[in-house]
């Protein structure tokens, strides 16, 4: 393919009537002694074919992404429909701008008023966003907007957070002056405590908890809730695999004020980490400190009824640096997706995958557990994931399951607890088969026998 | 030549959530192959879903079809003609693109699957930092940001960091540098990034030409509190940073860094390089100038590049190369951390080294070209029948104004609206703030000349309408099934989702 | 229930001729990797092209896709909604059928490939010939026929084959049974494919009932010259033949054979089988029944199916299976011998049988019942505006008239353009030809009742409008880029090329 | 995936609406006893998952798709570009009808234009259809419309025609009165000759060639237009290697009167053989005897100009057993992507993909005919085909290239020509790298060595 249509000669003329000779003439504004000599160092253009093969060489080395797999850990592998990529492709929304021109946009805007429902619904809160960047930026984000509501400057978090999430959140706060402070974390059952957590005060702006945690652990949300809101704190609720939605009491129902969430669930594809999408709601009342874009209802001079972008006043176009955040390009069309997965599946299939997900991980849990030598750490309910304690190092039992066994067995969580050599999570769903879980099974007995 | 445009008819759609019937299903799943675990075992009542998805809809395969297909007609995109957004830079997206990142190999990888088994991932990452520090001219790149906003607060940061490093501050015991300045043609995610990373934003004055205000610059340098200068080159009214040079040593003398804002690199790959100008950390929308799609809103990628002296600075984990073998690199003790989860918006990279490598250096040179030439061509179109605020030839993109048509009382807004009855997606409209009336026009390489004089031709015919018959623009667009909507009334009393009652007021 | 239709911006555009541009360039090839040959040794200069492709455009790969992406949305489609063309079995075409016939294994195979390593394409075509046969309950099928009339063809020559061995007939020395009986509501590829296999057409009639006229089929079978009948069932004004059965029986006394046109097994699936009525061959249409693409015109996929005596006369080769393998045999001395180079439209088997598999045996029988409850939806719902020529109870598809309409001047072909402003493609029209002002409407299962209750409000607006605003309809449509073209004018001065000197003209 | 929207309630209500009871009562105009009470015998329902993993496992089997080929013949590996199948899968396209009501199918028509005056360009000539089934059938409805030009009913083929066409071709005529007679064939030069033909005389109604011939080798179309015309028979060239189009000169510029081709190497895949797409063009004067559909440009009222199906008069829906021909479904999207390829690759483009592919089969030749014992039988000049004669009996020698080498060296011309044990068909096209084509004459010195 070419990716320039106009022709030398059409180019030529084209100079030509704009009163220039050559094509240097077009950057004659930029001082002589910038301007480049020598061509770009960058490989010299590819036919379609030689890229194809190109690329095709490179994922041949991604063995990774062609066998059984139990990672989970904040990316989850659910089956997409085929409809939804589908209609992705249409060029009428994947080629399309942010719809700051309604009259143009209503594809968009009415599927990102379909989107911001459908999160309502499913956080069991009053309000919701276009997107985040993803999971993570979003918890972050969350905790900036605590500090607006709240003007309190401490954040307690759980330490069963996404490491790589309570990462990014140091990160974007560090300048905030938010002081972030640990929560109690009980080893029995694997969920988060806050009785230990003396810092639970009247200077707290929020309390950040992730459930089902990166444990695996399913949180008492209602109790977190409880304790929070009686020092006048919010809870912050993070959720990495949506679909658990479909299956755990809605993070609002239970108290919580603001719901984050990662929506790669709903039929984004892993794609080694990104683009995924983050799901952001909360409470009516906070609307207005809310960050990212929001889709309303509009009417015409007819009064036919259409969708605008709105509440702009919150976003940095208008209040530049007293914006209520950066965020300008979000992830739409990986909202899009998700937003046709939660349409495909519906009321029905979202609880039917969450049940199924939920029961092979219980099957794939209690064969583990019976396995000598393998024990479940933590006493918790939860819901498709779980840490297993391995009678040897983690990490080298997986090795050996991906090399003698093809399979990915699940994440040595020593990856970012240097203190639990021995542990793995392991992350099961719908698409997993018995077989699948029983090779596991069996290749960890084998492994370690 | 044929006009551009013609009215026909379309398909209405009602909400999902008007379409929902009770029963449809639009999915069949596997049956489930253990044995199932009695629920309450798994799971209290308590921390059950307890509503039954209430108000989630239930539609079937067809009606989901239907209903994105129907509302997708509604959107103009770029595959229907020349979208002419000023600052956005809406070029063609390859479906070549699209089919490498459909590759199973780099569609199913997980994110946390072991190096070794992710090679190809790897490499396609290193590759694209390698090519984007060669053409941005900086030695030290990350990947990890999400979209340019994402970018600058991560460039920003990296000041902060090195500068605290430098200066030998710690968390507020001395005083620190904590000055940004932003011209005040900037685009508002500048002042938002600097803020966010703590900074207190300075505006900086633009000459009557259109540049940078140097004197301006000065004194607020002299003050001795910046910490840097955050620009757009090309600015955001399309022209050249004449004295760059000059700008990044002032503001270096003055102990700041210079962050560039690349959203405008469209009129530069291949021909200058930031680095060259004395630029030290820049941001680069792959979602812009290497075509990555922009989904209606995104996503987008905005790698951050620096100097090899801030290079330390940059998120972890990095990308590095060891022999033939690629690996992750959290050892970075100076790393301002990390700005997202596992390794940014991988999806937008494999597609932006897809248009690199397709390109070649030739091609990348030449579509810069291309593209300050369409530029060109349409301010010297335009030039009779609208106010150019700036004498001096644009580059990627021109600024125009609606300073003739106002007489008439037809305004910027007017003529973007009109525009549609013309067949185009309207210009870029009242950005930036310093131009009054501001119609940014930024057509890319990827329209012919013909199309570009169907554009011409419909800006003259509209301009020529606004003196005739001025009723006829300010009540356009005149061809979709909407008219203009009332924001201001929908931000008043926000309805921001669907509700059941909603049902009624929309039968 | 807001309208289905509303009026909105399209884009205009030129043929592809008009828009070429000399020099410019959509594709790059992999530069040539062998040492040239002068051309002088390969091809001697009387037999080189040397035209230089004169008139072939020149365009870019973005014009290429603009224009198409263009066009494209001139165009009505199943996704957009209810598609009620009778006879023509409009369903929902699965994206995942798409994908399995994109799977490379079966994209690139060639046709050519040794059987050993094309065993999985030879499983797919066996798979759908032994489901095809449980489904019509005939025993043997050739998935070779393109289409329906390709079908028919074939089996009109098994036919002749059959009646020729019977019978003892060489060719044209003995008298051969020449007759092919045939409905007058017939399609007109029945008699065509009659006519091309050597068959003299002759006519039975419809009784007032819309059956088959038993008293007549008598009467042209007691001749003795009668090859045999070509039936569609249910026929083509949506009934099923009551007296299949009896039909068969006075064919088969006749000493002829009985040919089912297929077309419409959507209203049997899972209900009935040919096979059990007494019919000896049929034809599907797999872009039908069992909703292959229609792709604007084809392909399709016409399989010919027929009892097991006269199977031997079947196209070669034929799939069939050996143990666990499957191979092509030629080894049928009696076959008609090949209608199509290679397997049949593969493509369209991999989706077909990928249909099949998704539904199931109560998921068949479902949408049969769901098709066959539309179509009495729409039956019920027209009556009180619309003359319903036959009292019986409609199968899949029903046929109005225009009769009361026609009073005020409004015709079918008036309510048809009518129904495009209303937001729906129009039904059949004017077919079956034995129906004066026929609209033959079927819906298919692939229509909610939302969608039904939109169409019959749609026809029962326009019934209204043809007594009180008949103009309106005699012009429609009204909301269309074009009107209605003057078909007779462009018949008798036909363009079916453009030539350059078309461009002026269009200009 | 589902197929049927109507949930169960909603189908009980609208059966109750028209008065009925059960779903069986819609099917009380089926006798009884022909009512079927047993379920099909099919398999079971299966999901999306299940499905494509039935498909994966099956088309793994086809192991013929994924090696180095040199396998022609009819059906030829080109390149497609992507932008195909982007385009040809937009809904506007692929599940459209057939495009009788033109107010709302102007996509569809336009795009047939199109192809009806590409087609002209490439063969010469000045009318060209919608499309036949293949080339196959093409041929055939060419014979038949042959007969109708000249009332006459002897043709001659060349015994050069693609074996599969021409017993096709037997099959359309055989019921037609028209005989087929043989044409003579110059064992040394691989080229059809007439001279010996006794048979060309007042009474043949046509002559009929393929150039590049089945063997690769390319016919002197103007000498067989001149001997044909001499006796007021008509020349009918077939076409399988469309791509041929960009190096030979046109067989309408060679005198040819119905020129048909098979269209499957512009962009359209193998597909095991289907579906593919029959080219049809002749002369002006015979348009009115053509078969197959025709759009042609119309106006409406206010003289915008569009495009409808015309001439409709010769076709069966109105002139029933009179009809030209049977056809009615075509190859309409099939049509479409040949389309797009032609435009894609442009005038340039279909002339260098042509000299590629002369290149690389001359390349190919030159190597093989360099080896001991092999020797290519045909002196004509051709295009990107060519038969090898090897020393050893070609069926075994290509079995062994391919379990030894994975390489399909090409066809073995026993399968058609029992009398041709040793010959092999090669072809050789642009997708064929210079590493290919060594690794096949390696493998062939070796596996005779
Ligand atoms: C000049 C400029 N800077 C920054 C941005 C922000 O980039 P993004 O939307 O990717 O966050 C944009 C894009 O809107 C821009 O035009
Ligand atoms: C009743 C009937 N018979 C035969 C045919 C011919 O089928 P095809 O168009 O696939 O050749 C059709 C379709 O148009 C039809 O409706």
């Amino acid at each position: 393919m070419r990716y320039i249509p106009n022709s030398p000669a059409e180019r030529a003329e084209m100079l030509r009537a704009v009163g220039l000779e050559t094509a240097e003439d077009l950057f004659s504004s930029i001082p002589a002694d910038l301007r480049l000599r020598a061509p770009l160092d960058v490989p010299a253009a590819l036919s379609e074919p030689e890229l194809l093969a190109y690329f095709d060489r490179l994922a041949a080395k991604n063995a990774a992404a062609t066998r059984p797999s139990f990672l989970g850990a904040g990316a989850y592998a659910h089956y997409a429909p085929t409809i939804i990529d589908a209609l992705l492709q249409r060029s009428e929304f994947f080629t399309a701008y942010t719809p700051y021109q309604p009259e143009v946009s209503q594809g968009t805007l009415q599927a990102i008023f379909e989107f911001q429902t459908l999160v309502c619904q499913l956080t069991g809160l009053e309000v919701a966003n276009a997107s985040m960047y993803d999971g993570s930026t979003a918890v972050a984000e969350a905790v900036l907007m605590a500090e607006r509501v709240t003007r309190r400057r401490k954040v307690i978090v759980s330490p069963a957070l996404h490491p790589e999430y309570l990462h990014v959140t140091e990160t974007y706060v560090s300048h905030a002056g938010i002081r972030l402070e640990q929560a109690g974390f009980d080893a029995a059952t694997g969920q988060t405590t806050l009785t230990d957590a003396a810092a639970l005060d009247e200077q707290t702006a929020a309390v950040v908890v992730q459930s089902p945690n990166f444990f695996g652990c399913v949180e008492d949300l209602q109790a977190l809730a409880d304790a929070a809101h009686k020092v006048g704190a919010l809870l912050v609720v993070c959720v990495t695999e949506a679909m658990s939605f479909g299956w755990l009491r809605a993070p609002g129902a239970c108290g919580a004020d603001i719901v984050v969430a990662e929506g790669q669930s709903f039929g984004v594809p892993l794609s080694y980490g990104g683009p995924y999408v983050g799901l952001f709601a909360t409470r009516e009342r906070f609307a207005r400190q809310m960050p990212g874009r929001l889709a309303g209802v509009a009417y015409d001079k007819q009064g036919r009824r259409g969708f605008v972008l709105t509440l702009a006043t919150r976003e940095q176009h208008i209040r530049r640096e007293k914006a209520t955040s950066n965020i300008c390009t979000n992830e739409g069309l990986i909202a899009l997706a998700a937003t046709i997965y939660m349409e495909t599946l519906g009321r029905k299939g979202l609880q039917e995958v969450a049940h199924q997900c939920a029961q092979k991980a219980a099957y794939a849990a209690r064969q583990i557990s019976a396995l000598d030598g393998f024990a479940l750490p933590h006493s918790a309910p939860r819901f498709n994931e779980f840490v297993v304690r391995a009678p040897a190092a983690a990490e080298d039992l997986l090795r050996r399951l991906a090399a003698e066994r093809n399979i990915t067995g699940g994440l040595a969580l020593a990856r970012y607890f240097p203190d639990r050599p021995n542990d793995l999570l392991v992350c099961v769903t719908e698409l997993n088969t018995r077989a699948e879980i029983d090779a596991l099974v069996a290749g960890l007995k084998e492994l370690t026998a | 030549m044929t006009s551009k445009a013609t009215p026909h008819v379309t398909q209405n759609e009602a909400l999902i959530f008007e379409r929902s019937q009770a029963g449809r299903q639009g999915y069949r799943l596997p049956p489930l192959d253990v044995d199932e675990t009695p629920l309450d075992e798994l799971l209290p009542a308590h921390l059950r879903r307890d509503d039954d998805l209430a108000g989630v809809p239930e539609v079937s395969e067809v009606d989901v079809v239907r209903h994105f297909t129907r509302i997708s007609t509604w959107n103009y995109n770029i595959d229907l003609g020349m979208y002419p957004l000023g600052s956005c830079t809406m070029k063609y997206n390859s479906r070549l693109n699209e089919r490498v990142a459909r590759i199973p190999g780099f569609a199913n990888l997980h994110p946390l699957a072991p190096e070794a088994d992710a090679q190809g991932a790897l490499e396609v990452i290193y590759e694209l930092q390698q090519h984007l520090s060669e053409i941005t001219g900086l030695a030290g790149v990350s990947l990890q940001p999400a979209a340019g906003a994402h970018g600058e607060m991560t460039g920003v940061m990296i000041i902060r960091a090195f500068l605290d490093a430098r200066d030998g501050v710690g968390d507020g015991d001395r005083p620190r540098r904590n000055v940004m300045l932003i011209p005040d043609s900037a685009h508002g995610t500048n002042p938002a990034s600097a803020h966010l990373s703590g900074f207190t934003v300075k505006t900086i004055r633009s000459t009557p030409e259109g540049q940078t205000d140097l004197a301006h610059l000065r004194e607020l340098c002299a003050a001795g509190d910046v910490a840097g200068l955050m620009l757009t080159n090309p600015n955001t009214v399309g022209l050249f940073e004449q004295s760059i040079t000059e700008i990044c040593r002032i503001v270096h003398d003055a102990g700041g860094l210079v962050y560039m804002d690349g959203a405008n690199m469209n009129a530069l790959v291949g021909w200058a390089r930031p680095g060259d100008m004395g630029v030290d950390v820049i941001h680069l929308n792959l979602h812009k100038t290497f075509s990555t799609p922009h989904g209606g809103g995104g996503p987008g990628s905005g790698p951050c590049c620096c100097t090899a002296e801030l290079a330390p600075y940059l998120p972890v984990p990095r990308v590095v190369k060891e022999g033939e073998r690629f690996r992750l690199d959290d050892d970075y003790p100076q790393s301002v951390g990390r700005v997202k989860a596992f390794h940014g918006n991988f999806g937008m990279h494999l597609r932006a080294l897809a248009y690199i490598l397709t390109h070649g250096p030739d091609g990348l040179r030449d579509a810069t070209e291309a593209a300050v030439l369409n530029a060109r061509y349409i301010a010297h179109g335009l030039a009779p029948d609208y106010d150019k605020p700036f004498a001096a030839p644009p580059m990627h993109e021109v600024v125009f104004t609606d300073k003739r048509q106002g007489r008439k009382g037809v305004h910027t807004l007017d003529i973007a609206k009109r525009l549609i009855d013309y067949g185009f997606h309207p210009m870029t409209i009242y950005f930036p703030l310093i131009v009054p009336g501001a119609m940014l026009i930024e057509p890319t390489e990827s329209v012919g000349r013909q199309e570009l004089e169907q554009f011409i031709a419909a800006m003259r015919a509209i301009a020529k309408e606004a003196e005739e018959d001025p009723d006829l623009v300010l009540n356009a667009p005149h061809t979709t099934r909407i008219g203009r909507l009332d924001e201001a009334a929908a931000a008043r009393k926000p309805v921001l989702r669907w509700r059941p009652t909603e049902q009624a007021a929309t039968a």
